[in-house]
Parts: C-alpha cells; structure tokens; sequence
C-alpha cells in the first residue's frame, strides 16, 4: 500500500492557498469560538460549577476546524473525551454544550454524559468517548452501516496518539481496510498521552505509518495550519469514500494546557510549551487572513467580540438550565418496549419495596400516552 | 426441531423480514458456524449479511454498537462466551451505557449471541457460565433460553428490540429437541418466566440448561419421595419475571436455584437475595443453591462431571429444605 | 497518613524488600500516578523498576502475568478500574486459571491496583464498582480496603502472596486520614474481616468506601434511634470471612448490606444468600441491601449523588428490619 | 526500520545447508515423533479416550521441529491450543502429553488443562493457550522477566495468522519494540483462521510485514523447510537477544488436516490439500537426507519405527494413569499460603454446608505436614 503514502510536507512548497474569505472567516470564527469556550470552561471549572475531568482543547483547534470542515453535512464525526470543540464545530449550540458541563438538563445529554460524553445526533456528530481506543470500533461501525445502507457518507474518527496503542486500534484498522469502509481516522497528535510523551508510549513515533502493517495508508498534515489540515483530512475523506480505502490522516498538533484541570504538567517544560505556543494556530491563520487581506485587524477583533458574546450568552443560559430531577434518574437505561415494559427491577437503595408492578403500569400509561421519545 | 435449527430459523426470518438485520461473527459464514447455528445464511443473503469477521472479538462488538448507531440491527456472533471477556469494554461501556450516558439520543438494537457452558471437556479457558456477570449491567437485556421454541422466540424478540441484549445459549443444548411454534411472528417477551412443571412443595428454578436438569429432578423427587416441586426458567435474567418466582414461593415455602457457573456472585446469589427479601415470611428453609464449583472448569471428564450440577445434588439440595419437616 | 499515602508506603517498602517486586502502569512514573499513589517512586526505584507503559490495558496485565511465572512480583495499576473490562481475558483467562490449569506448575504472584468509585462526577464510563465481577472468579484474590492501615497491611500482604490479586481503591477514599502501623512487617491477612464497630442489635456489613458511611449510618442510629449496629468491613471478599459475618448475625439477628456497586448480583447479593443460607434461623428480617442505582452512573452532580448510597437509605434500610418488633 | 527487514526467500540461492548428521537425524526423529503422535491422538480421539477440543498440526512439523531447534534450554517458549508438538519438540515425554490429552493424573498438567493447554516449566515450555492472541502479552511478559534479571534468555513465542488480529498483537508489538525486550514472535501462517482463508481475515497478508508499523521487523521462513526455519529463527533470536530488537517471523506452512476433530474442511478444496501435501516436511527432509548421503533409508525407516515404539509406549501409558482422584477437584485453584489457608469457600453444591472449618483445618495440617508443593 506504499504507494499511497502521501506525506503532506508542510510548507515544503509554500502554505496552500486560502479557500475563499467566506470559509476563511467561518474558520477562524470557529477556532475562535471553541477558544474562548475553553477558557471559560476552565473557568467555570476553578468555580466548581463545573465537575468532573475537563480535557481542554486549547492549541488543538485547527486540528479540530480543519478536520470538520472536511465533512459534508452528512457525514459523521466520531471523537473521544476531548470533545467539546468537536461538537462546537460541528454547529452544535455552545448554550447545550456548556449545560452538559453543567450537568444541566439542558445540556446535549440532559446532563448525564458530561465533558466526556457528548452528543449531538441531529449533527451527526456521534459522540465523545470515555474510553482510550473506544471509539475506534465504533467509527468503523458508523461506516460500515453507511456502506451496507448504500448511503454516501463518509465518516471520519478522531483519537489521540496515546489511543493508537489500544488493541481496537490494529483490530479497527485490519477491519476497516478488510471490508473496504469509507472511514478516515484521524490521530491528534498533541504529542503526549496524558504525562507521556511519545517516544515514550510509541515505539514508532511516525504515527502516520501505524496503519501501514493493517493496510491503511497514511497522511501527515500540520496540524496547527488549519488550511493544511482541511485539505488533507478532506483528500483523504475523498479517498475513503471514492475508493474505499479507509485511510489514517496525523494531525500534528500540542495541547497548549494541562491534559485535564488537575494536572501539574511536570512532565514538560515551560519552554517547550512557549516554543509551541508561538505556533498558536489562531494567531497564525489571524494574521495571515490580515496578510493576505482577507481581514481587516478590526474584523478579527469583532469576531473575537461575537465568539465572547456566544461564550457569555452560553454561560448564562447553562447556569440557568435547570438540574435533572431526581426522578429522572432511571429515564433512558432501556429504551421501552415490548420487551421492557417499564421499570422491573428493584429500588435497592429504598429496601424492602418491590415497586416493579407500580412502575410497570405507570411506564404502560406514559407509553401510551405516547409521552417522550423513549416513554421515559 | 433442534434448538439450533430453531436459532437458524429465527435469525432466517428476521434476515427475510428486516433487511437493516445482518449477522458478523467468526467463521459463521463459509464455515457455517462453530456450532453451525449459521448453517445456510451466507449461501441465502449472502457477504453483505453474513459476514465472516477476523479474531477481534472487542472490535466486532464495537462496531456492531457503530452500525446499530446508525441504522442497522446487527446479530453479532461470539464463537464462544469465553472469548467476550475480550470485549467486555464494549459491551458495557458501549453497548450497555450509550442510550442513557446521550440522554436518550442514540439506541443501540444489537443482539450479542454466544453459547457457554460446560460438559465437553474443553477445559478452563473455554466452559465459563458468565451470565451472573450480565444480569449485573444496567442497559443490557440478558435472555438464556432453555428449549427450542424459547430460543427461536427469544432471538427473534432480540433483534426486534431496541436495547442491546446478550442472548446466551448453551453448548449442550443445541442438539435438543422439541416443538416450535411455525407463526413467524412468534416471540417470547423478555420478563416473562416460564413454568415448565407445577408443584405445591417446592420451587426450583432452573437457569440455561440447568432448567432440564431441574425438570429431571423434579420428576426424580416425585417418584422417589413424593415431592411435587414446580418448575421455573426465568427464561430472561434482565428483565427479571421475580413476580412470578416469588408468587410461586410464597405458594411453596421452599426454593432451590440451580446454576452451572460460579457460586460467588451468581444467579442463585441474586436471585436468593431477592427471594429472601421478597418473600421471606413465607419460607421455611433458606433458598439453597445448587451451583457449578468454584474451580477453573478442568478438563478430564470425571473431573468436569462433578464440576457442574447433576440431579442428584439437586435432589439433595431439594431434601435438606425439608429439614424441618 | 493519608490512604495513599498508607500505599504509597506499602509499594516503597516492597520495593524495596524484595528486588523482584516491580510496578507498571500508565502514567506512574513521570506524571507520578493519576491519584499519585506511586508519587516518588520512579526518583527512587529508577526506570527498570516503575515503568510506565501504553495505554494497553489488556497487554499490561498480560505481561504482568507472564512476568511473574517467571520470577518477577509485578504490580500493575490500571489508571481506574473502568478500564479493567479491556483486561478482563488476561485477569480471569491467564491471572486466575494459570496455576490450576497448569496443574499446579506455574504461579502467578501478581497485584493488579485500581481505584473505583462514583462521588467525582465521572459520568458512565469513569465510575463502576467491579468487585462484584470479580469475586465471582475463583484463582483470583479481592481485597477492598477502607482505611489507610488497611490499605497499606492489604497491599504488603498482597505483594507478597503467590496469588493473583484485584486490590480495588477508592477515588474517595485517596484523602483519607487514619493510623498506620510503622512496623515494616504489618501486614493485615486476607480472609479476616474488621468489626468497625460493636453492636448488639444489627449487623452492617459496608463494602469499600461503603464501610465509612455504614459506619456514620451506625452512630446515627444510636444517636437518633437507640439502635446499637454493629458494623463490619470484610476488608477481602476473597476469601470471605463469612464465620465473622455470620457470627455478628447471629447475635444480632438483621443484618444490612451496603455497597456501592449495581444492585443486581452485587456483593451484597453474594453475602445475603450465604448468610441467609447459613443464619437463616437466626434472622429476624430478611437481610437487607442498599446498593447503588441500578443505572449507569450520570454526570450531573444531583443526580449521581442519589446513584449511591449515603447514610439515611442505611438508616432507612436498617429501621426496615425492625418492621415486626 | 524497514533496514531489518529481511525476506528469508525460500531457495533462491538453493536449499539451505544441512546440519549436523546428528542433528539432522534428531530433526527427522522429532518431526516423525509429532507426526506418529498426532495420528495416534486422532485415533484415540475417534475412539472416544480423548475428549474436548483436539487440534492437530500435522503439516506443520518443520515449523514446529526447526523454531524448537533454534532455542537454547535456558530459553523459553509459549504457544497456543495446537502445541503437542511444541512440548515434544522440546523434549517432553510422549506419555505426559497423551495422559494429558487423556485427563489423567498422569498428564502434564494431571488432566486439568487437555490438549489446548500443555505446560512443562522444566523445560520451559510456559504453556498452550486456549485464547486466540491471549499468550502474545504472556511472551513478552517472560521476556520482561528476563531482561529485568539481566539473564540470558530469550522468549519465542508462537501463534497463528488468526491471532495476528487480535488487539493483543498490536499492543504487545508495541511494548516488546519499546522495552525492547528479547523476544521473537513467530507467526504460523497455515493459511487459515479456523476455516477463513487469510486474506479473507487480514487486510495484509504479508504477515511479516505486519509489525513494522510498531517496530518490529519481519523476517519470512518456508515452514515447510526444517532447516530454514531453524535458521532464521535463529538468526531472529540472536537478533532479539544481543540487539534486544524483539523480531517477527513469519512461517509459512499449511495444515493438512482439519483445524479440530469436527472440521468438515468445506472452506478448501482437496486439491489445494493435495497440493501442499507433495510438499510434507517430513518426506521432502527425509529424502534430502538420503539424497545429501546422511541417511540410509533403512535408517529412516528405523527412525519412524523408533516413533511408532515411542507412542505406543505413550498411548499405554496414558490409559493406565488414572484418572485424578474427584477429591483433588480443588486441588491448586490458589496457592495456599498465608492469605489462603485452606478451604475457605462453601461447597454450594451440597446445599446448607458450610465446611469451611474443616477445609482450613485439614489444609493448614497438610501445609504443616509439608505436603505436596502447594500444599493441596
Ligand atoms: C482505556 C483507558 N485507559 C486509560 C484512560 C485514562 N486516560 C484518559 S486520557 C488518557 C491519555 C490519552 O492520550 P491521547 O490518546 O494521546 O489523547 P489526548 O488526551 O492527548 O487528547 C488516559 C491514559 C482511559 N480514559 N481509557
Ligand atoms: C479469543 C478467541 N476467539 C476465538 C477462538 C476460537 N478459535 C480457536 S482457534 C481459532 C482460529 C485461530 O487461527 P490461527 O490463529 O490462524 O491458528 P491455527 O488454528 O491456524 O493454528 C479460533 C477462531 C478462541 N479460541 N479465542
Ligand atoms: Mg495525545
Ligand atoms: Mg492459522
């Protein structure tokens, strides 16, 4: 398969031209959005209206715009715990994904999945995963449903290095190049897995390559360009979907904060961070769209502006959603039917009450009713 | 009709009748199956619903979750329940979590099929009984049929349903014989336990094959000693049918649970816990369990004979809840 | 000293001890460990002794395995105990069965360390209690200490057994204050469980971090209720210091079991159907349980909070007991 | 890493040469000694004395017979459900693996672990495997072990095409190349997975090449071929041991019966049986032996008269031993020691007892007494 090995050699022969200033805009409106969604996450965070683990994606946003602006309308994005851009870029609203942080209801999931787990199937966007390498067969799954149904659709599947170590990565890539499915996975090479560098969890670094013994080709695109990055990912989604070959794009990227909040990043050094923080890849596109006088500096500020005023107005509807009721608890573990009635377990948390008849027929009436998606 | 020709069928007709249900698994195709449950169906619909997958039990799983996802209702076959300790990530992280951890968003309708079970010396890597450790995850339905016509009638509710189910069969049953309902519409409702023998003394109830071995049982304490126990397979461990266990219970006064895999934890375990809390005014004897023992299966046959249940450690276990009497 | 600190010691000490004593895991070298339990460790034992690995959860555990048939005493920390599903082939189909499968040749002397729990805001994939799971597997080892000299008398005693050994942290439980024993040789034997407090009128058997609250649930009852329980933390569920459980049970005659795992086939199930088998005269009410919710556990802080127990459903569930006095 | 990679090409520049006339002879004498055991294991299957799962590797002799050769005594080597041969090969009885195979005391691993799982830790042999990739982390965890204790050994470690699926392949790739650890992987290509034809299981059908993207270098052995297959594996072993760089060989072979005792071969033709067939490891090294003037042909004869003796002498052997004793059903489930005692469980098959006490009694008397390694 080596000759499909195409190493897409970063500003070898000059960076690649912009796409037109609308798109150019819209990208650097999304980099900015998820920006500034970060930040004031990670705010929010420290405030502890947030919970949980927060995997922030600051210095990854070209990887992250690029890639999903390779998709059509009808493709699917598949991504990990570090998801938040993702569904932002996707379109889905920063109000839904913020109250997901909030473990609001009105959050993506209704608060259930949190930082990790969001959602957005109206987007196709199939959600983040908790799991290192969970998602993986998953994607493969997505797309194999698109090749089976006669669909055109492409789906693509975003990991991190760290997860290209995970066993459903070698059994993911054999399969999907097996079957033929119109799949690109796409490894966000921020260079750590958590406190581990590379070289460290890797024995070949070159990730681009790791597909190779599977029979997936691969692509490399410099991952702090977001131009570069689109055009890769949507060369090798052509690819995938032309030819049915599943291809492997590395985005080659640094996560500019800790892996989560709690982490003391002891593992790197300052410098490091600030040799790649000179590479901030929305100062880079911000400037070159002002170079090549796409914008005006006044216009970058003014997106700057709008992308706050999402964040704020994001905040404010978040803090106001309302927290899940209790008795919400047990919506959504079945979707009910005719084979789960309705609750017929066991309160064992309130001993010695068998409440299964009364749930049951309480879940028949709502049925009925025909009241809420999945009567629950 | 045998027990497998009753899955073959099932999964015949829903293939036939749903073309979004589509089988993956290890040498189901071309092979026909490990244990030729499959027999046929790569010939009828041929590569693009019966796929032969490599050894990659967790991937195969996950991506029966990815297609289910997305529009199919894939039947995914594991050659053995042994080997979904490989996947178990998937199937609980994935298959079980997804519809609640998306707020109801995404529906997972994948059926996960695999035999267990001992009694063919196939030592301690490939005889696990592994549905105690199922029936403990939220999200998931668990079926363990016992006959022909609950297998066929159980596997074609699975596929039809919206959650992810585990649908456990057994090795030792599929050359069983019985009767099979012909209306292709036939299923049995998951939640539903089934009486296979009715009796006032004693309640006995049987999980996967061990349901036969209680029958016999039963009908060995009725000639021996007079003993007229009824008989219940819950048929499904999730949903749970415990209305009807515990009503016959409380008829009773007596219950043995008879199960091949592992004490610690195991069905009997649940289901005595839940027994005596339900129903515990109304026993005279503590619920007894009759279980496989709690080593490795190993393989020389004398050995794995004494391993698992037999009547007559059910009979005993049935006799000593007279105790008192 | 904080619980993991109490670890922490327990690893310096073995490491230093014994030369073939070795640990693995991701992250607990240069990030120092997730919850910095093995914080030091590399400064101390260098590279080839605290190694930190891919993120290869089944492959890990695998090599720890294959390590200690051949001379090693290596203890792997998997980062939670979530990710143990991806390792459940190695842990029950080499750690466990090898020496039994092997006829008794080779030995497996191997910790396998993670936390678990709920309380964080985890969300489905990041909070599971497993010890259900696991001590229904024969060969394997289950400790699930709740105090800092526990975990570190557990831990040692762990090391330096030639079984294979599930040691379950709690997230919670890190912070923990408590005694510890300073004699290098305190080590706490398996199989023996701790009474927390005495009591003549109900047993609570709390697991894990569960023992904490059965334990503030306890000195509620007296305060509010006059009620003297007994709490007992089994400290290893396998082996199980059952005669102790049942001991307590038979003088107080109730006993409530609280756990933060899924209802279904939990621990508690396991140990209300041995003691109902074994106390059954004894008992005045049926054994009681307070589990965690049988759901996956949400993110939204509110709602987690009622997905696990706290005090009042212990009191609840130990008033139940008294329904007839 | 591709400078490793170094295609063994079968008879390009003619056979490779002969060793040894000892050795040669040994060869020949252990090949026949699997074939003549693998037939009789077939027959006594059909005759019922041998029960679950049987595989056989009757084709696969030279792979078996040349990987074994090229290994030192101090060396280990860990295999899979179809490794009779593996344990013959290096050197255990006959008699212990049929008693085995025949669930007697007098087994290997006294009739608890069958034909999938053979053990002889003396000879370090670290054991069949039932779980298809399950000893792949096993392998390299020995390896490990060795390197930790600066000793001189190195691990092979034997699986099938199949296997080069499973997670563990990849992740265990992965580690041996980062560790580097002294261990080589060989993957018997028989052609197929059960009854799926390799590249109707493997994207890459180059087996060889299928560490590469985790750093393992491939090396490729006519596993038909006695004398190459000793020789680059043990050029591989020698690799892995000085240069600790874990190597992957591939060696190519066929089985010429089916995958089990149930296998009705449906899934290939006689033909293509046939055709393998002409190639038989054993026929084809016999000849050149008689052909190069090492052996007379009555010596050859002697020599597969001498393996008849040998299993005949196993086969009643095996059907004296007894069978184990029902009393030793727990026998060696733990280690018995200070955290176990003894019995501590209950016997749930025998409702309503609880034996612990005696259990723990009567084992911490055998204990005292020094009884038995584990003392149970
Ligand atoms: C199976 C599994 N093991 C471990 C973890 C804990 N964990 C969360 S993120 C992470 C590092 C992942 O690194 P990488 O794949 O490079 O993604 P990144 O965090 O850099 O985006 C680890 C080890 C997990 N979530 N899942
Ligand atoms: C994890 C797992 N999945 C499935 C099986 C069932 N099984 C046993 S052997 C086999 C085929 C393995 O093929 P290969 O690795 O090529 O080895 P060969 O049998 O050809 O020697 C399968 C699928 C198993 N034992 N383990
Ligand atoms: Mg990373
Ligand atoms: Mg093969």
């Amino acid at each position: 398969m080596a000759e499909h090995v195409v190493e897409a050699s970063p500003n070898i022969e000059g960076p690649r031209p912009l796409p037109a200033a609308d798109a150019a805009r819209d990208w650097l409106a999304a980099m900015l959005l998820i920006r500034r969604f970060e930040e004031r996450a990670g705010e929010l965070y420290a405030k502890a209206l947030i919970g949980g683990f927060l995997h922030l994606a600051v210095g990854e946003e070209a990887a992250i715009v690029g890639a999903v602006r390779a998709l059509r309308d009808r493709d699917y994005l598949i991504s990990t715990y570090r998801s938040h851009g993702h569904a932002l870029a996707r379109g889905t609203e920063p109000e839904r994904v913020m109250a997901e942080l909030m473990g609001r209801e009105g959050g993506v999931c209704r608060g259930r999945g949190g930082s990790m787990h969001m959602f957005d199937g109206e987007r196709r966007f199939l959600g983040g995963y908790g799991i290192v390498g969970g998602n993986l067969p998953l994607g493969a799954g997505v797309a194999l449903a698109s090749d089976y149904l006669k669909r055109d659709e492409a789906t693509l599947c975003v990991f991190g290095d760290g997860a290209s170590n995970q066993g459903t990565f070698g059994e993911t890539m054999n399969l999907a190049a097996l079957w033929r499915l119109p799949v690109v996975f796409l490894v966000t090479n921020n260079q750590f897995g958590m406190g581990t560098a590379l070289a460290r969890h890797s024995a070949v670094t070159d990730l681009m390559r790791k597909g190779e013994s599977f029979g997936v080709p691969g692509m490399r695109c410099d991952g702090m360009d977001v131009v570069e990055t689109e055009a890769v990912v949507a060369e090798a989604l052509a690819i995938a979907r032309e030819q049915r070959q599943p291809m492997l794009v590395e985005a080659v990227t640094y996560r500019f904060r800790g892996h989560s909040m709690a982490d003391p990043e002891e593992y790197r050094t300052r410098e490091q961070v600030a040799e790649w923080r000179k590479r901030d890849p929305i100062d880079v596109f911000g400037e070159r769209l002002e170079a090549e006088g796409v914008l005006e500096p006044s216009a970058r500020e003014a997106l700057d502006a709008d992308a706050l005023e999402r964040i704020d107005a994001a905040a404010a509807f978040a803090e106001q959603s309302p927290f899940p009721a209790p008795e919400s608890l047990y919506d959504n573990v079945y979707v009910l039917g005719d084979q789960v009635r309705g609750w017929y377990s066991v309160d064992e948390r309130a001993a010695g009450v068998h409440r299964g008849e009364d749930e049951r027929a309480l879940a028949e009436r709502k049925r009925r009713a025909g009241n809420g998606e999945d009567g629950g | 009709m045998r027990y497998r020709e009753a899955l073959n069928e099932a999964l015949r007709e829903e293939l036939r009748r749903d073309e979004t249900v589509m089988l993956m698994g290890e040498d189901i195709g071309v092979f026909n199956g490990a244990f030729k449950v499959t027999a046929g169906l790569l010939e009828e619909f041929g590569e693009r619903r019966v796929r032969d997958t490599p050894i990659s039990e967790n991937t195969i799983v996950g991506m029966g979750v990815g297609a289910a996802m997305s529009g199919l209702r894939p039947v995914v076959e594991l050659m053995t329940i042994n080997f979904s300790l490989l996947a178990m990530d998937q199937i609980i992280n994935s298959a079980a979590h997804i519809h609640y951890m998306f707020g109801g968003q995404a529906r997972v309708p994948l059926v996960i099929r695999m035999p267990q079970g001992a009694g063919h010396q196939l030592g301690p890597t490939h005889s696990h009984c592994l549905e105690a450790m199922y029936l403990q995850v939220p999200g998931l339905l668990v079926a363990t049929p016992s006959t022909p016509a609950d297998a066929k009638g159980l596997l074609k509710a699975a596929i039809r349903d919206d959650n992810p189910v585990i649908f456990i069969e057994h090795e030792s049953l599929y050359g069983q014989r019985g009767e099979v309902p012909e209306d292709p519409d036939h299923v049995v409702d998951f939640g539903s336990a089934a009486i296979c023998r009715e009796g006032d003394d004693v309640t006995i109830v049987g999980i996967s094959r061990m349901a036969l071995t209680a029958q016999r049982a039963a009908e060995a304490l009725a000639a021996e000693h007079d003993i007229q126990a009824e008989v219940i397979d819950p048929r499904t461990l999730r949903p749970l049918d415990l209305d009807m266990i515990c009503g016959s219970v409380r008829k009773t006064n007596r219950c043995v649970i008879v199960e091949e895999g592992w004490p610690h934890g195991g069905v009997g375990a649940n289901l005595a816990a839940l027994i005596q809390e339900q129903a515990f005014d109304w026993l005279d004897a503590p619920v007894a369990r009759v279980t496989g023992a709690d080593v490795p299966m190993p393989y020389s046959k004398p050995l794995e004979q004494i391993a698992f249940p037999h009547e007559p450690q059910v009979v005993t276990a049935v006799l000593s809840t007279f105790r008192d009497v």
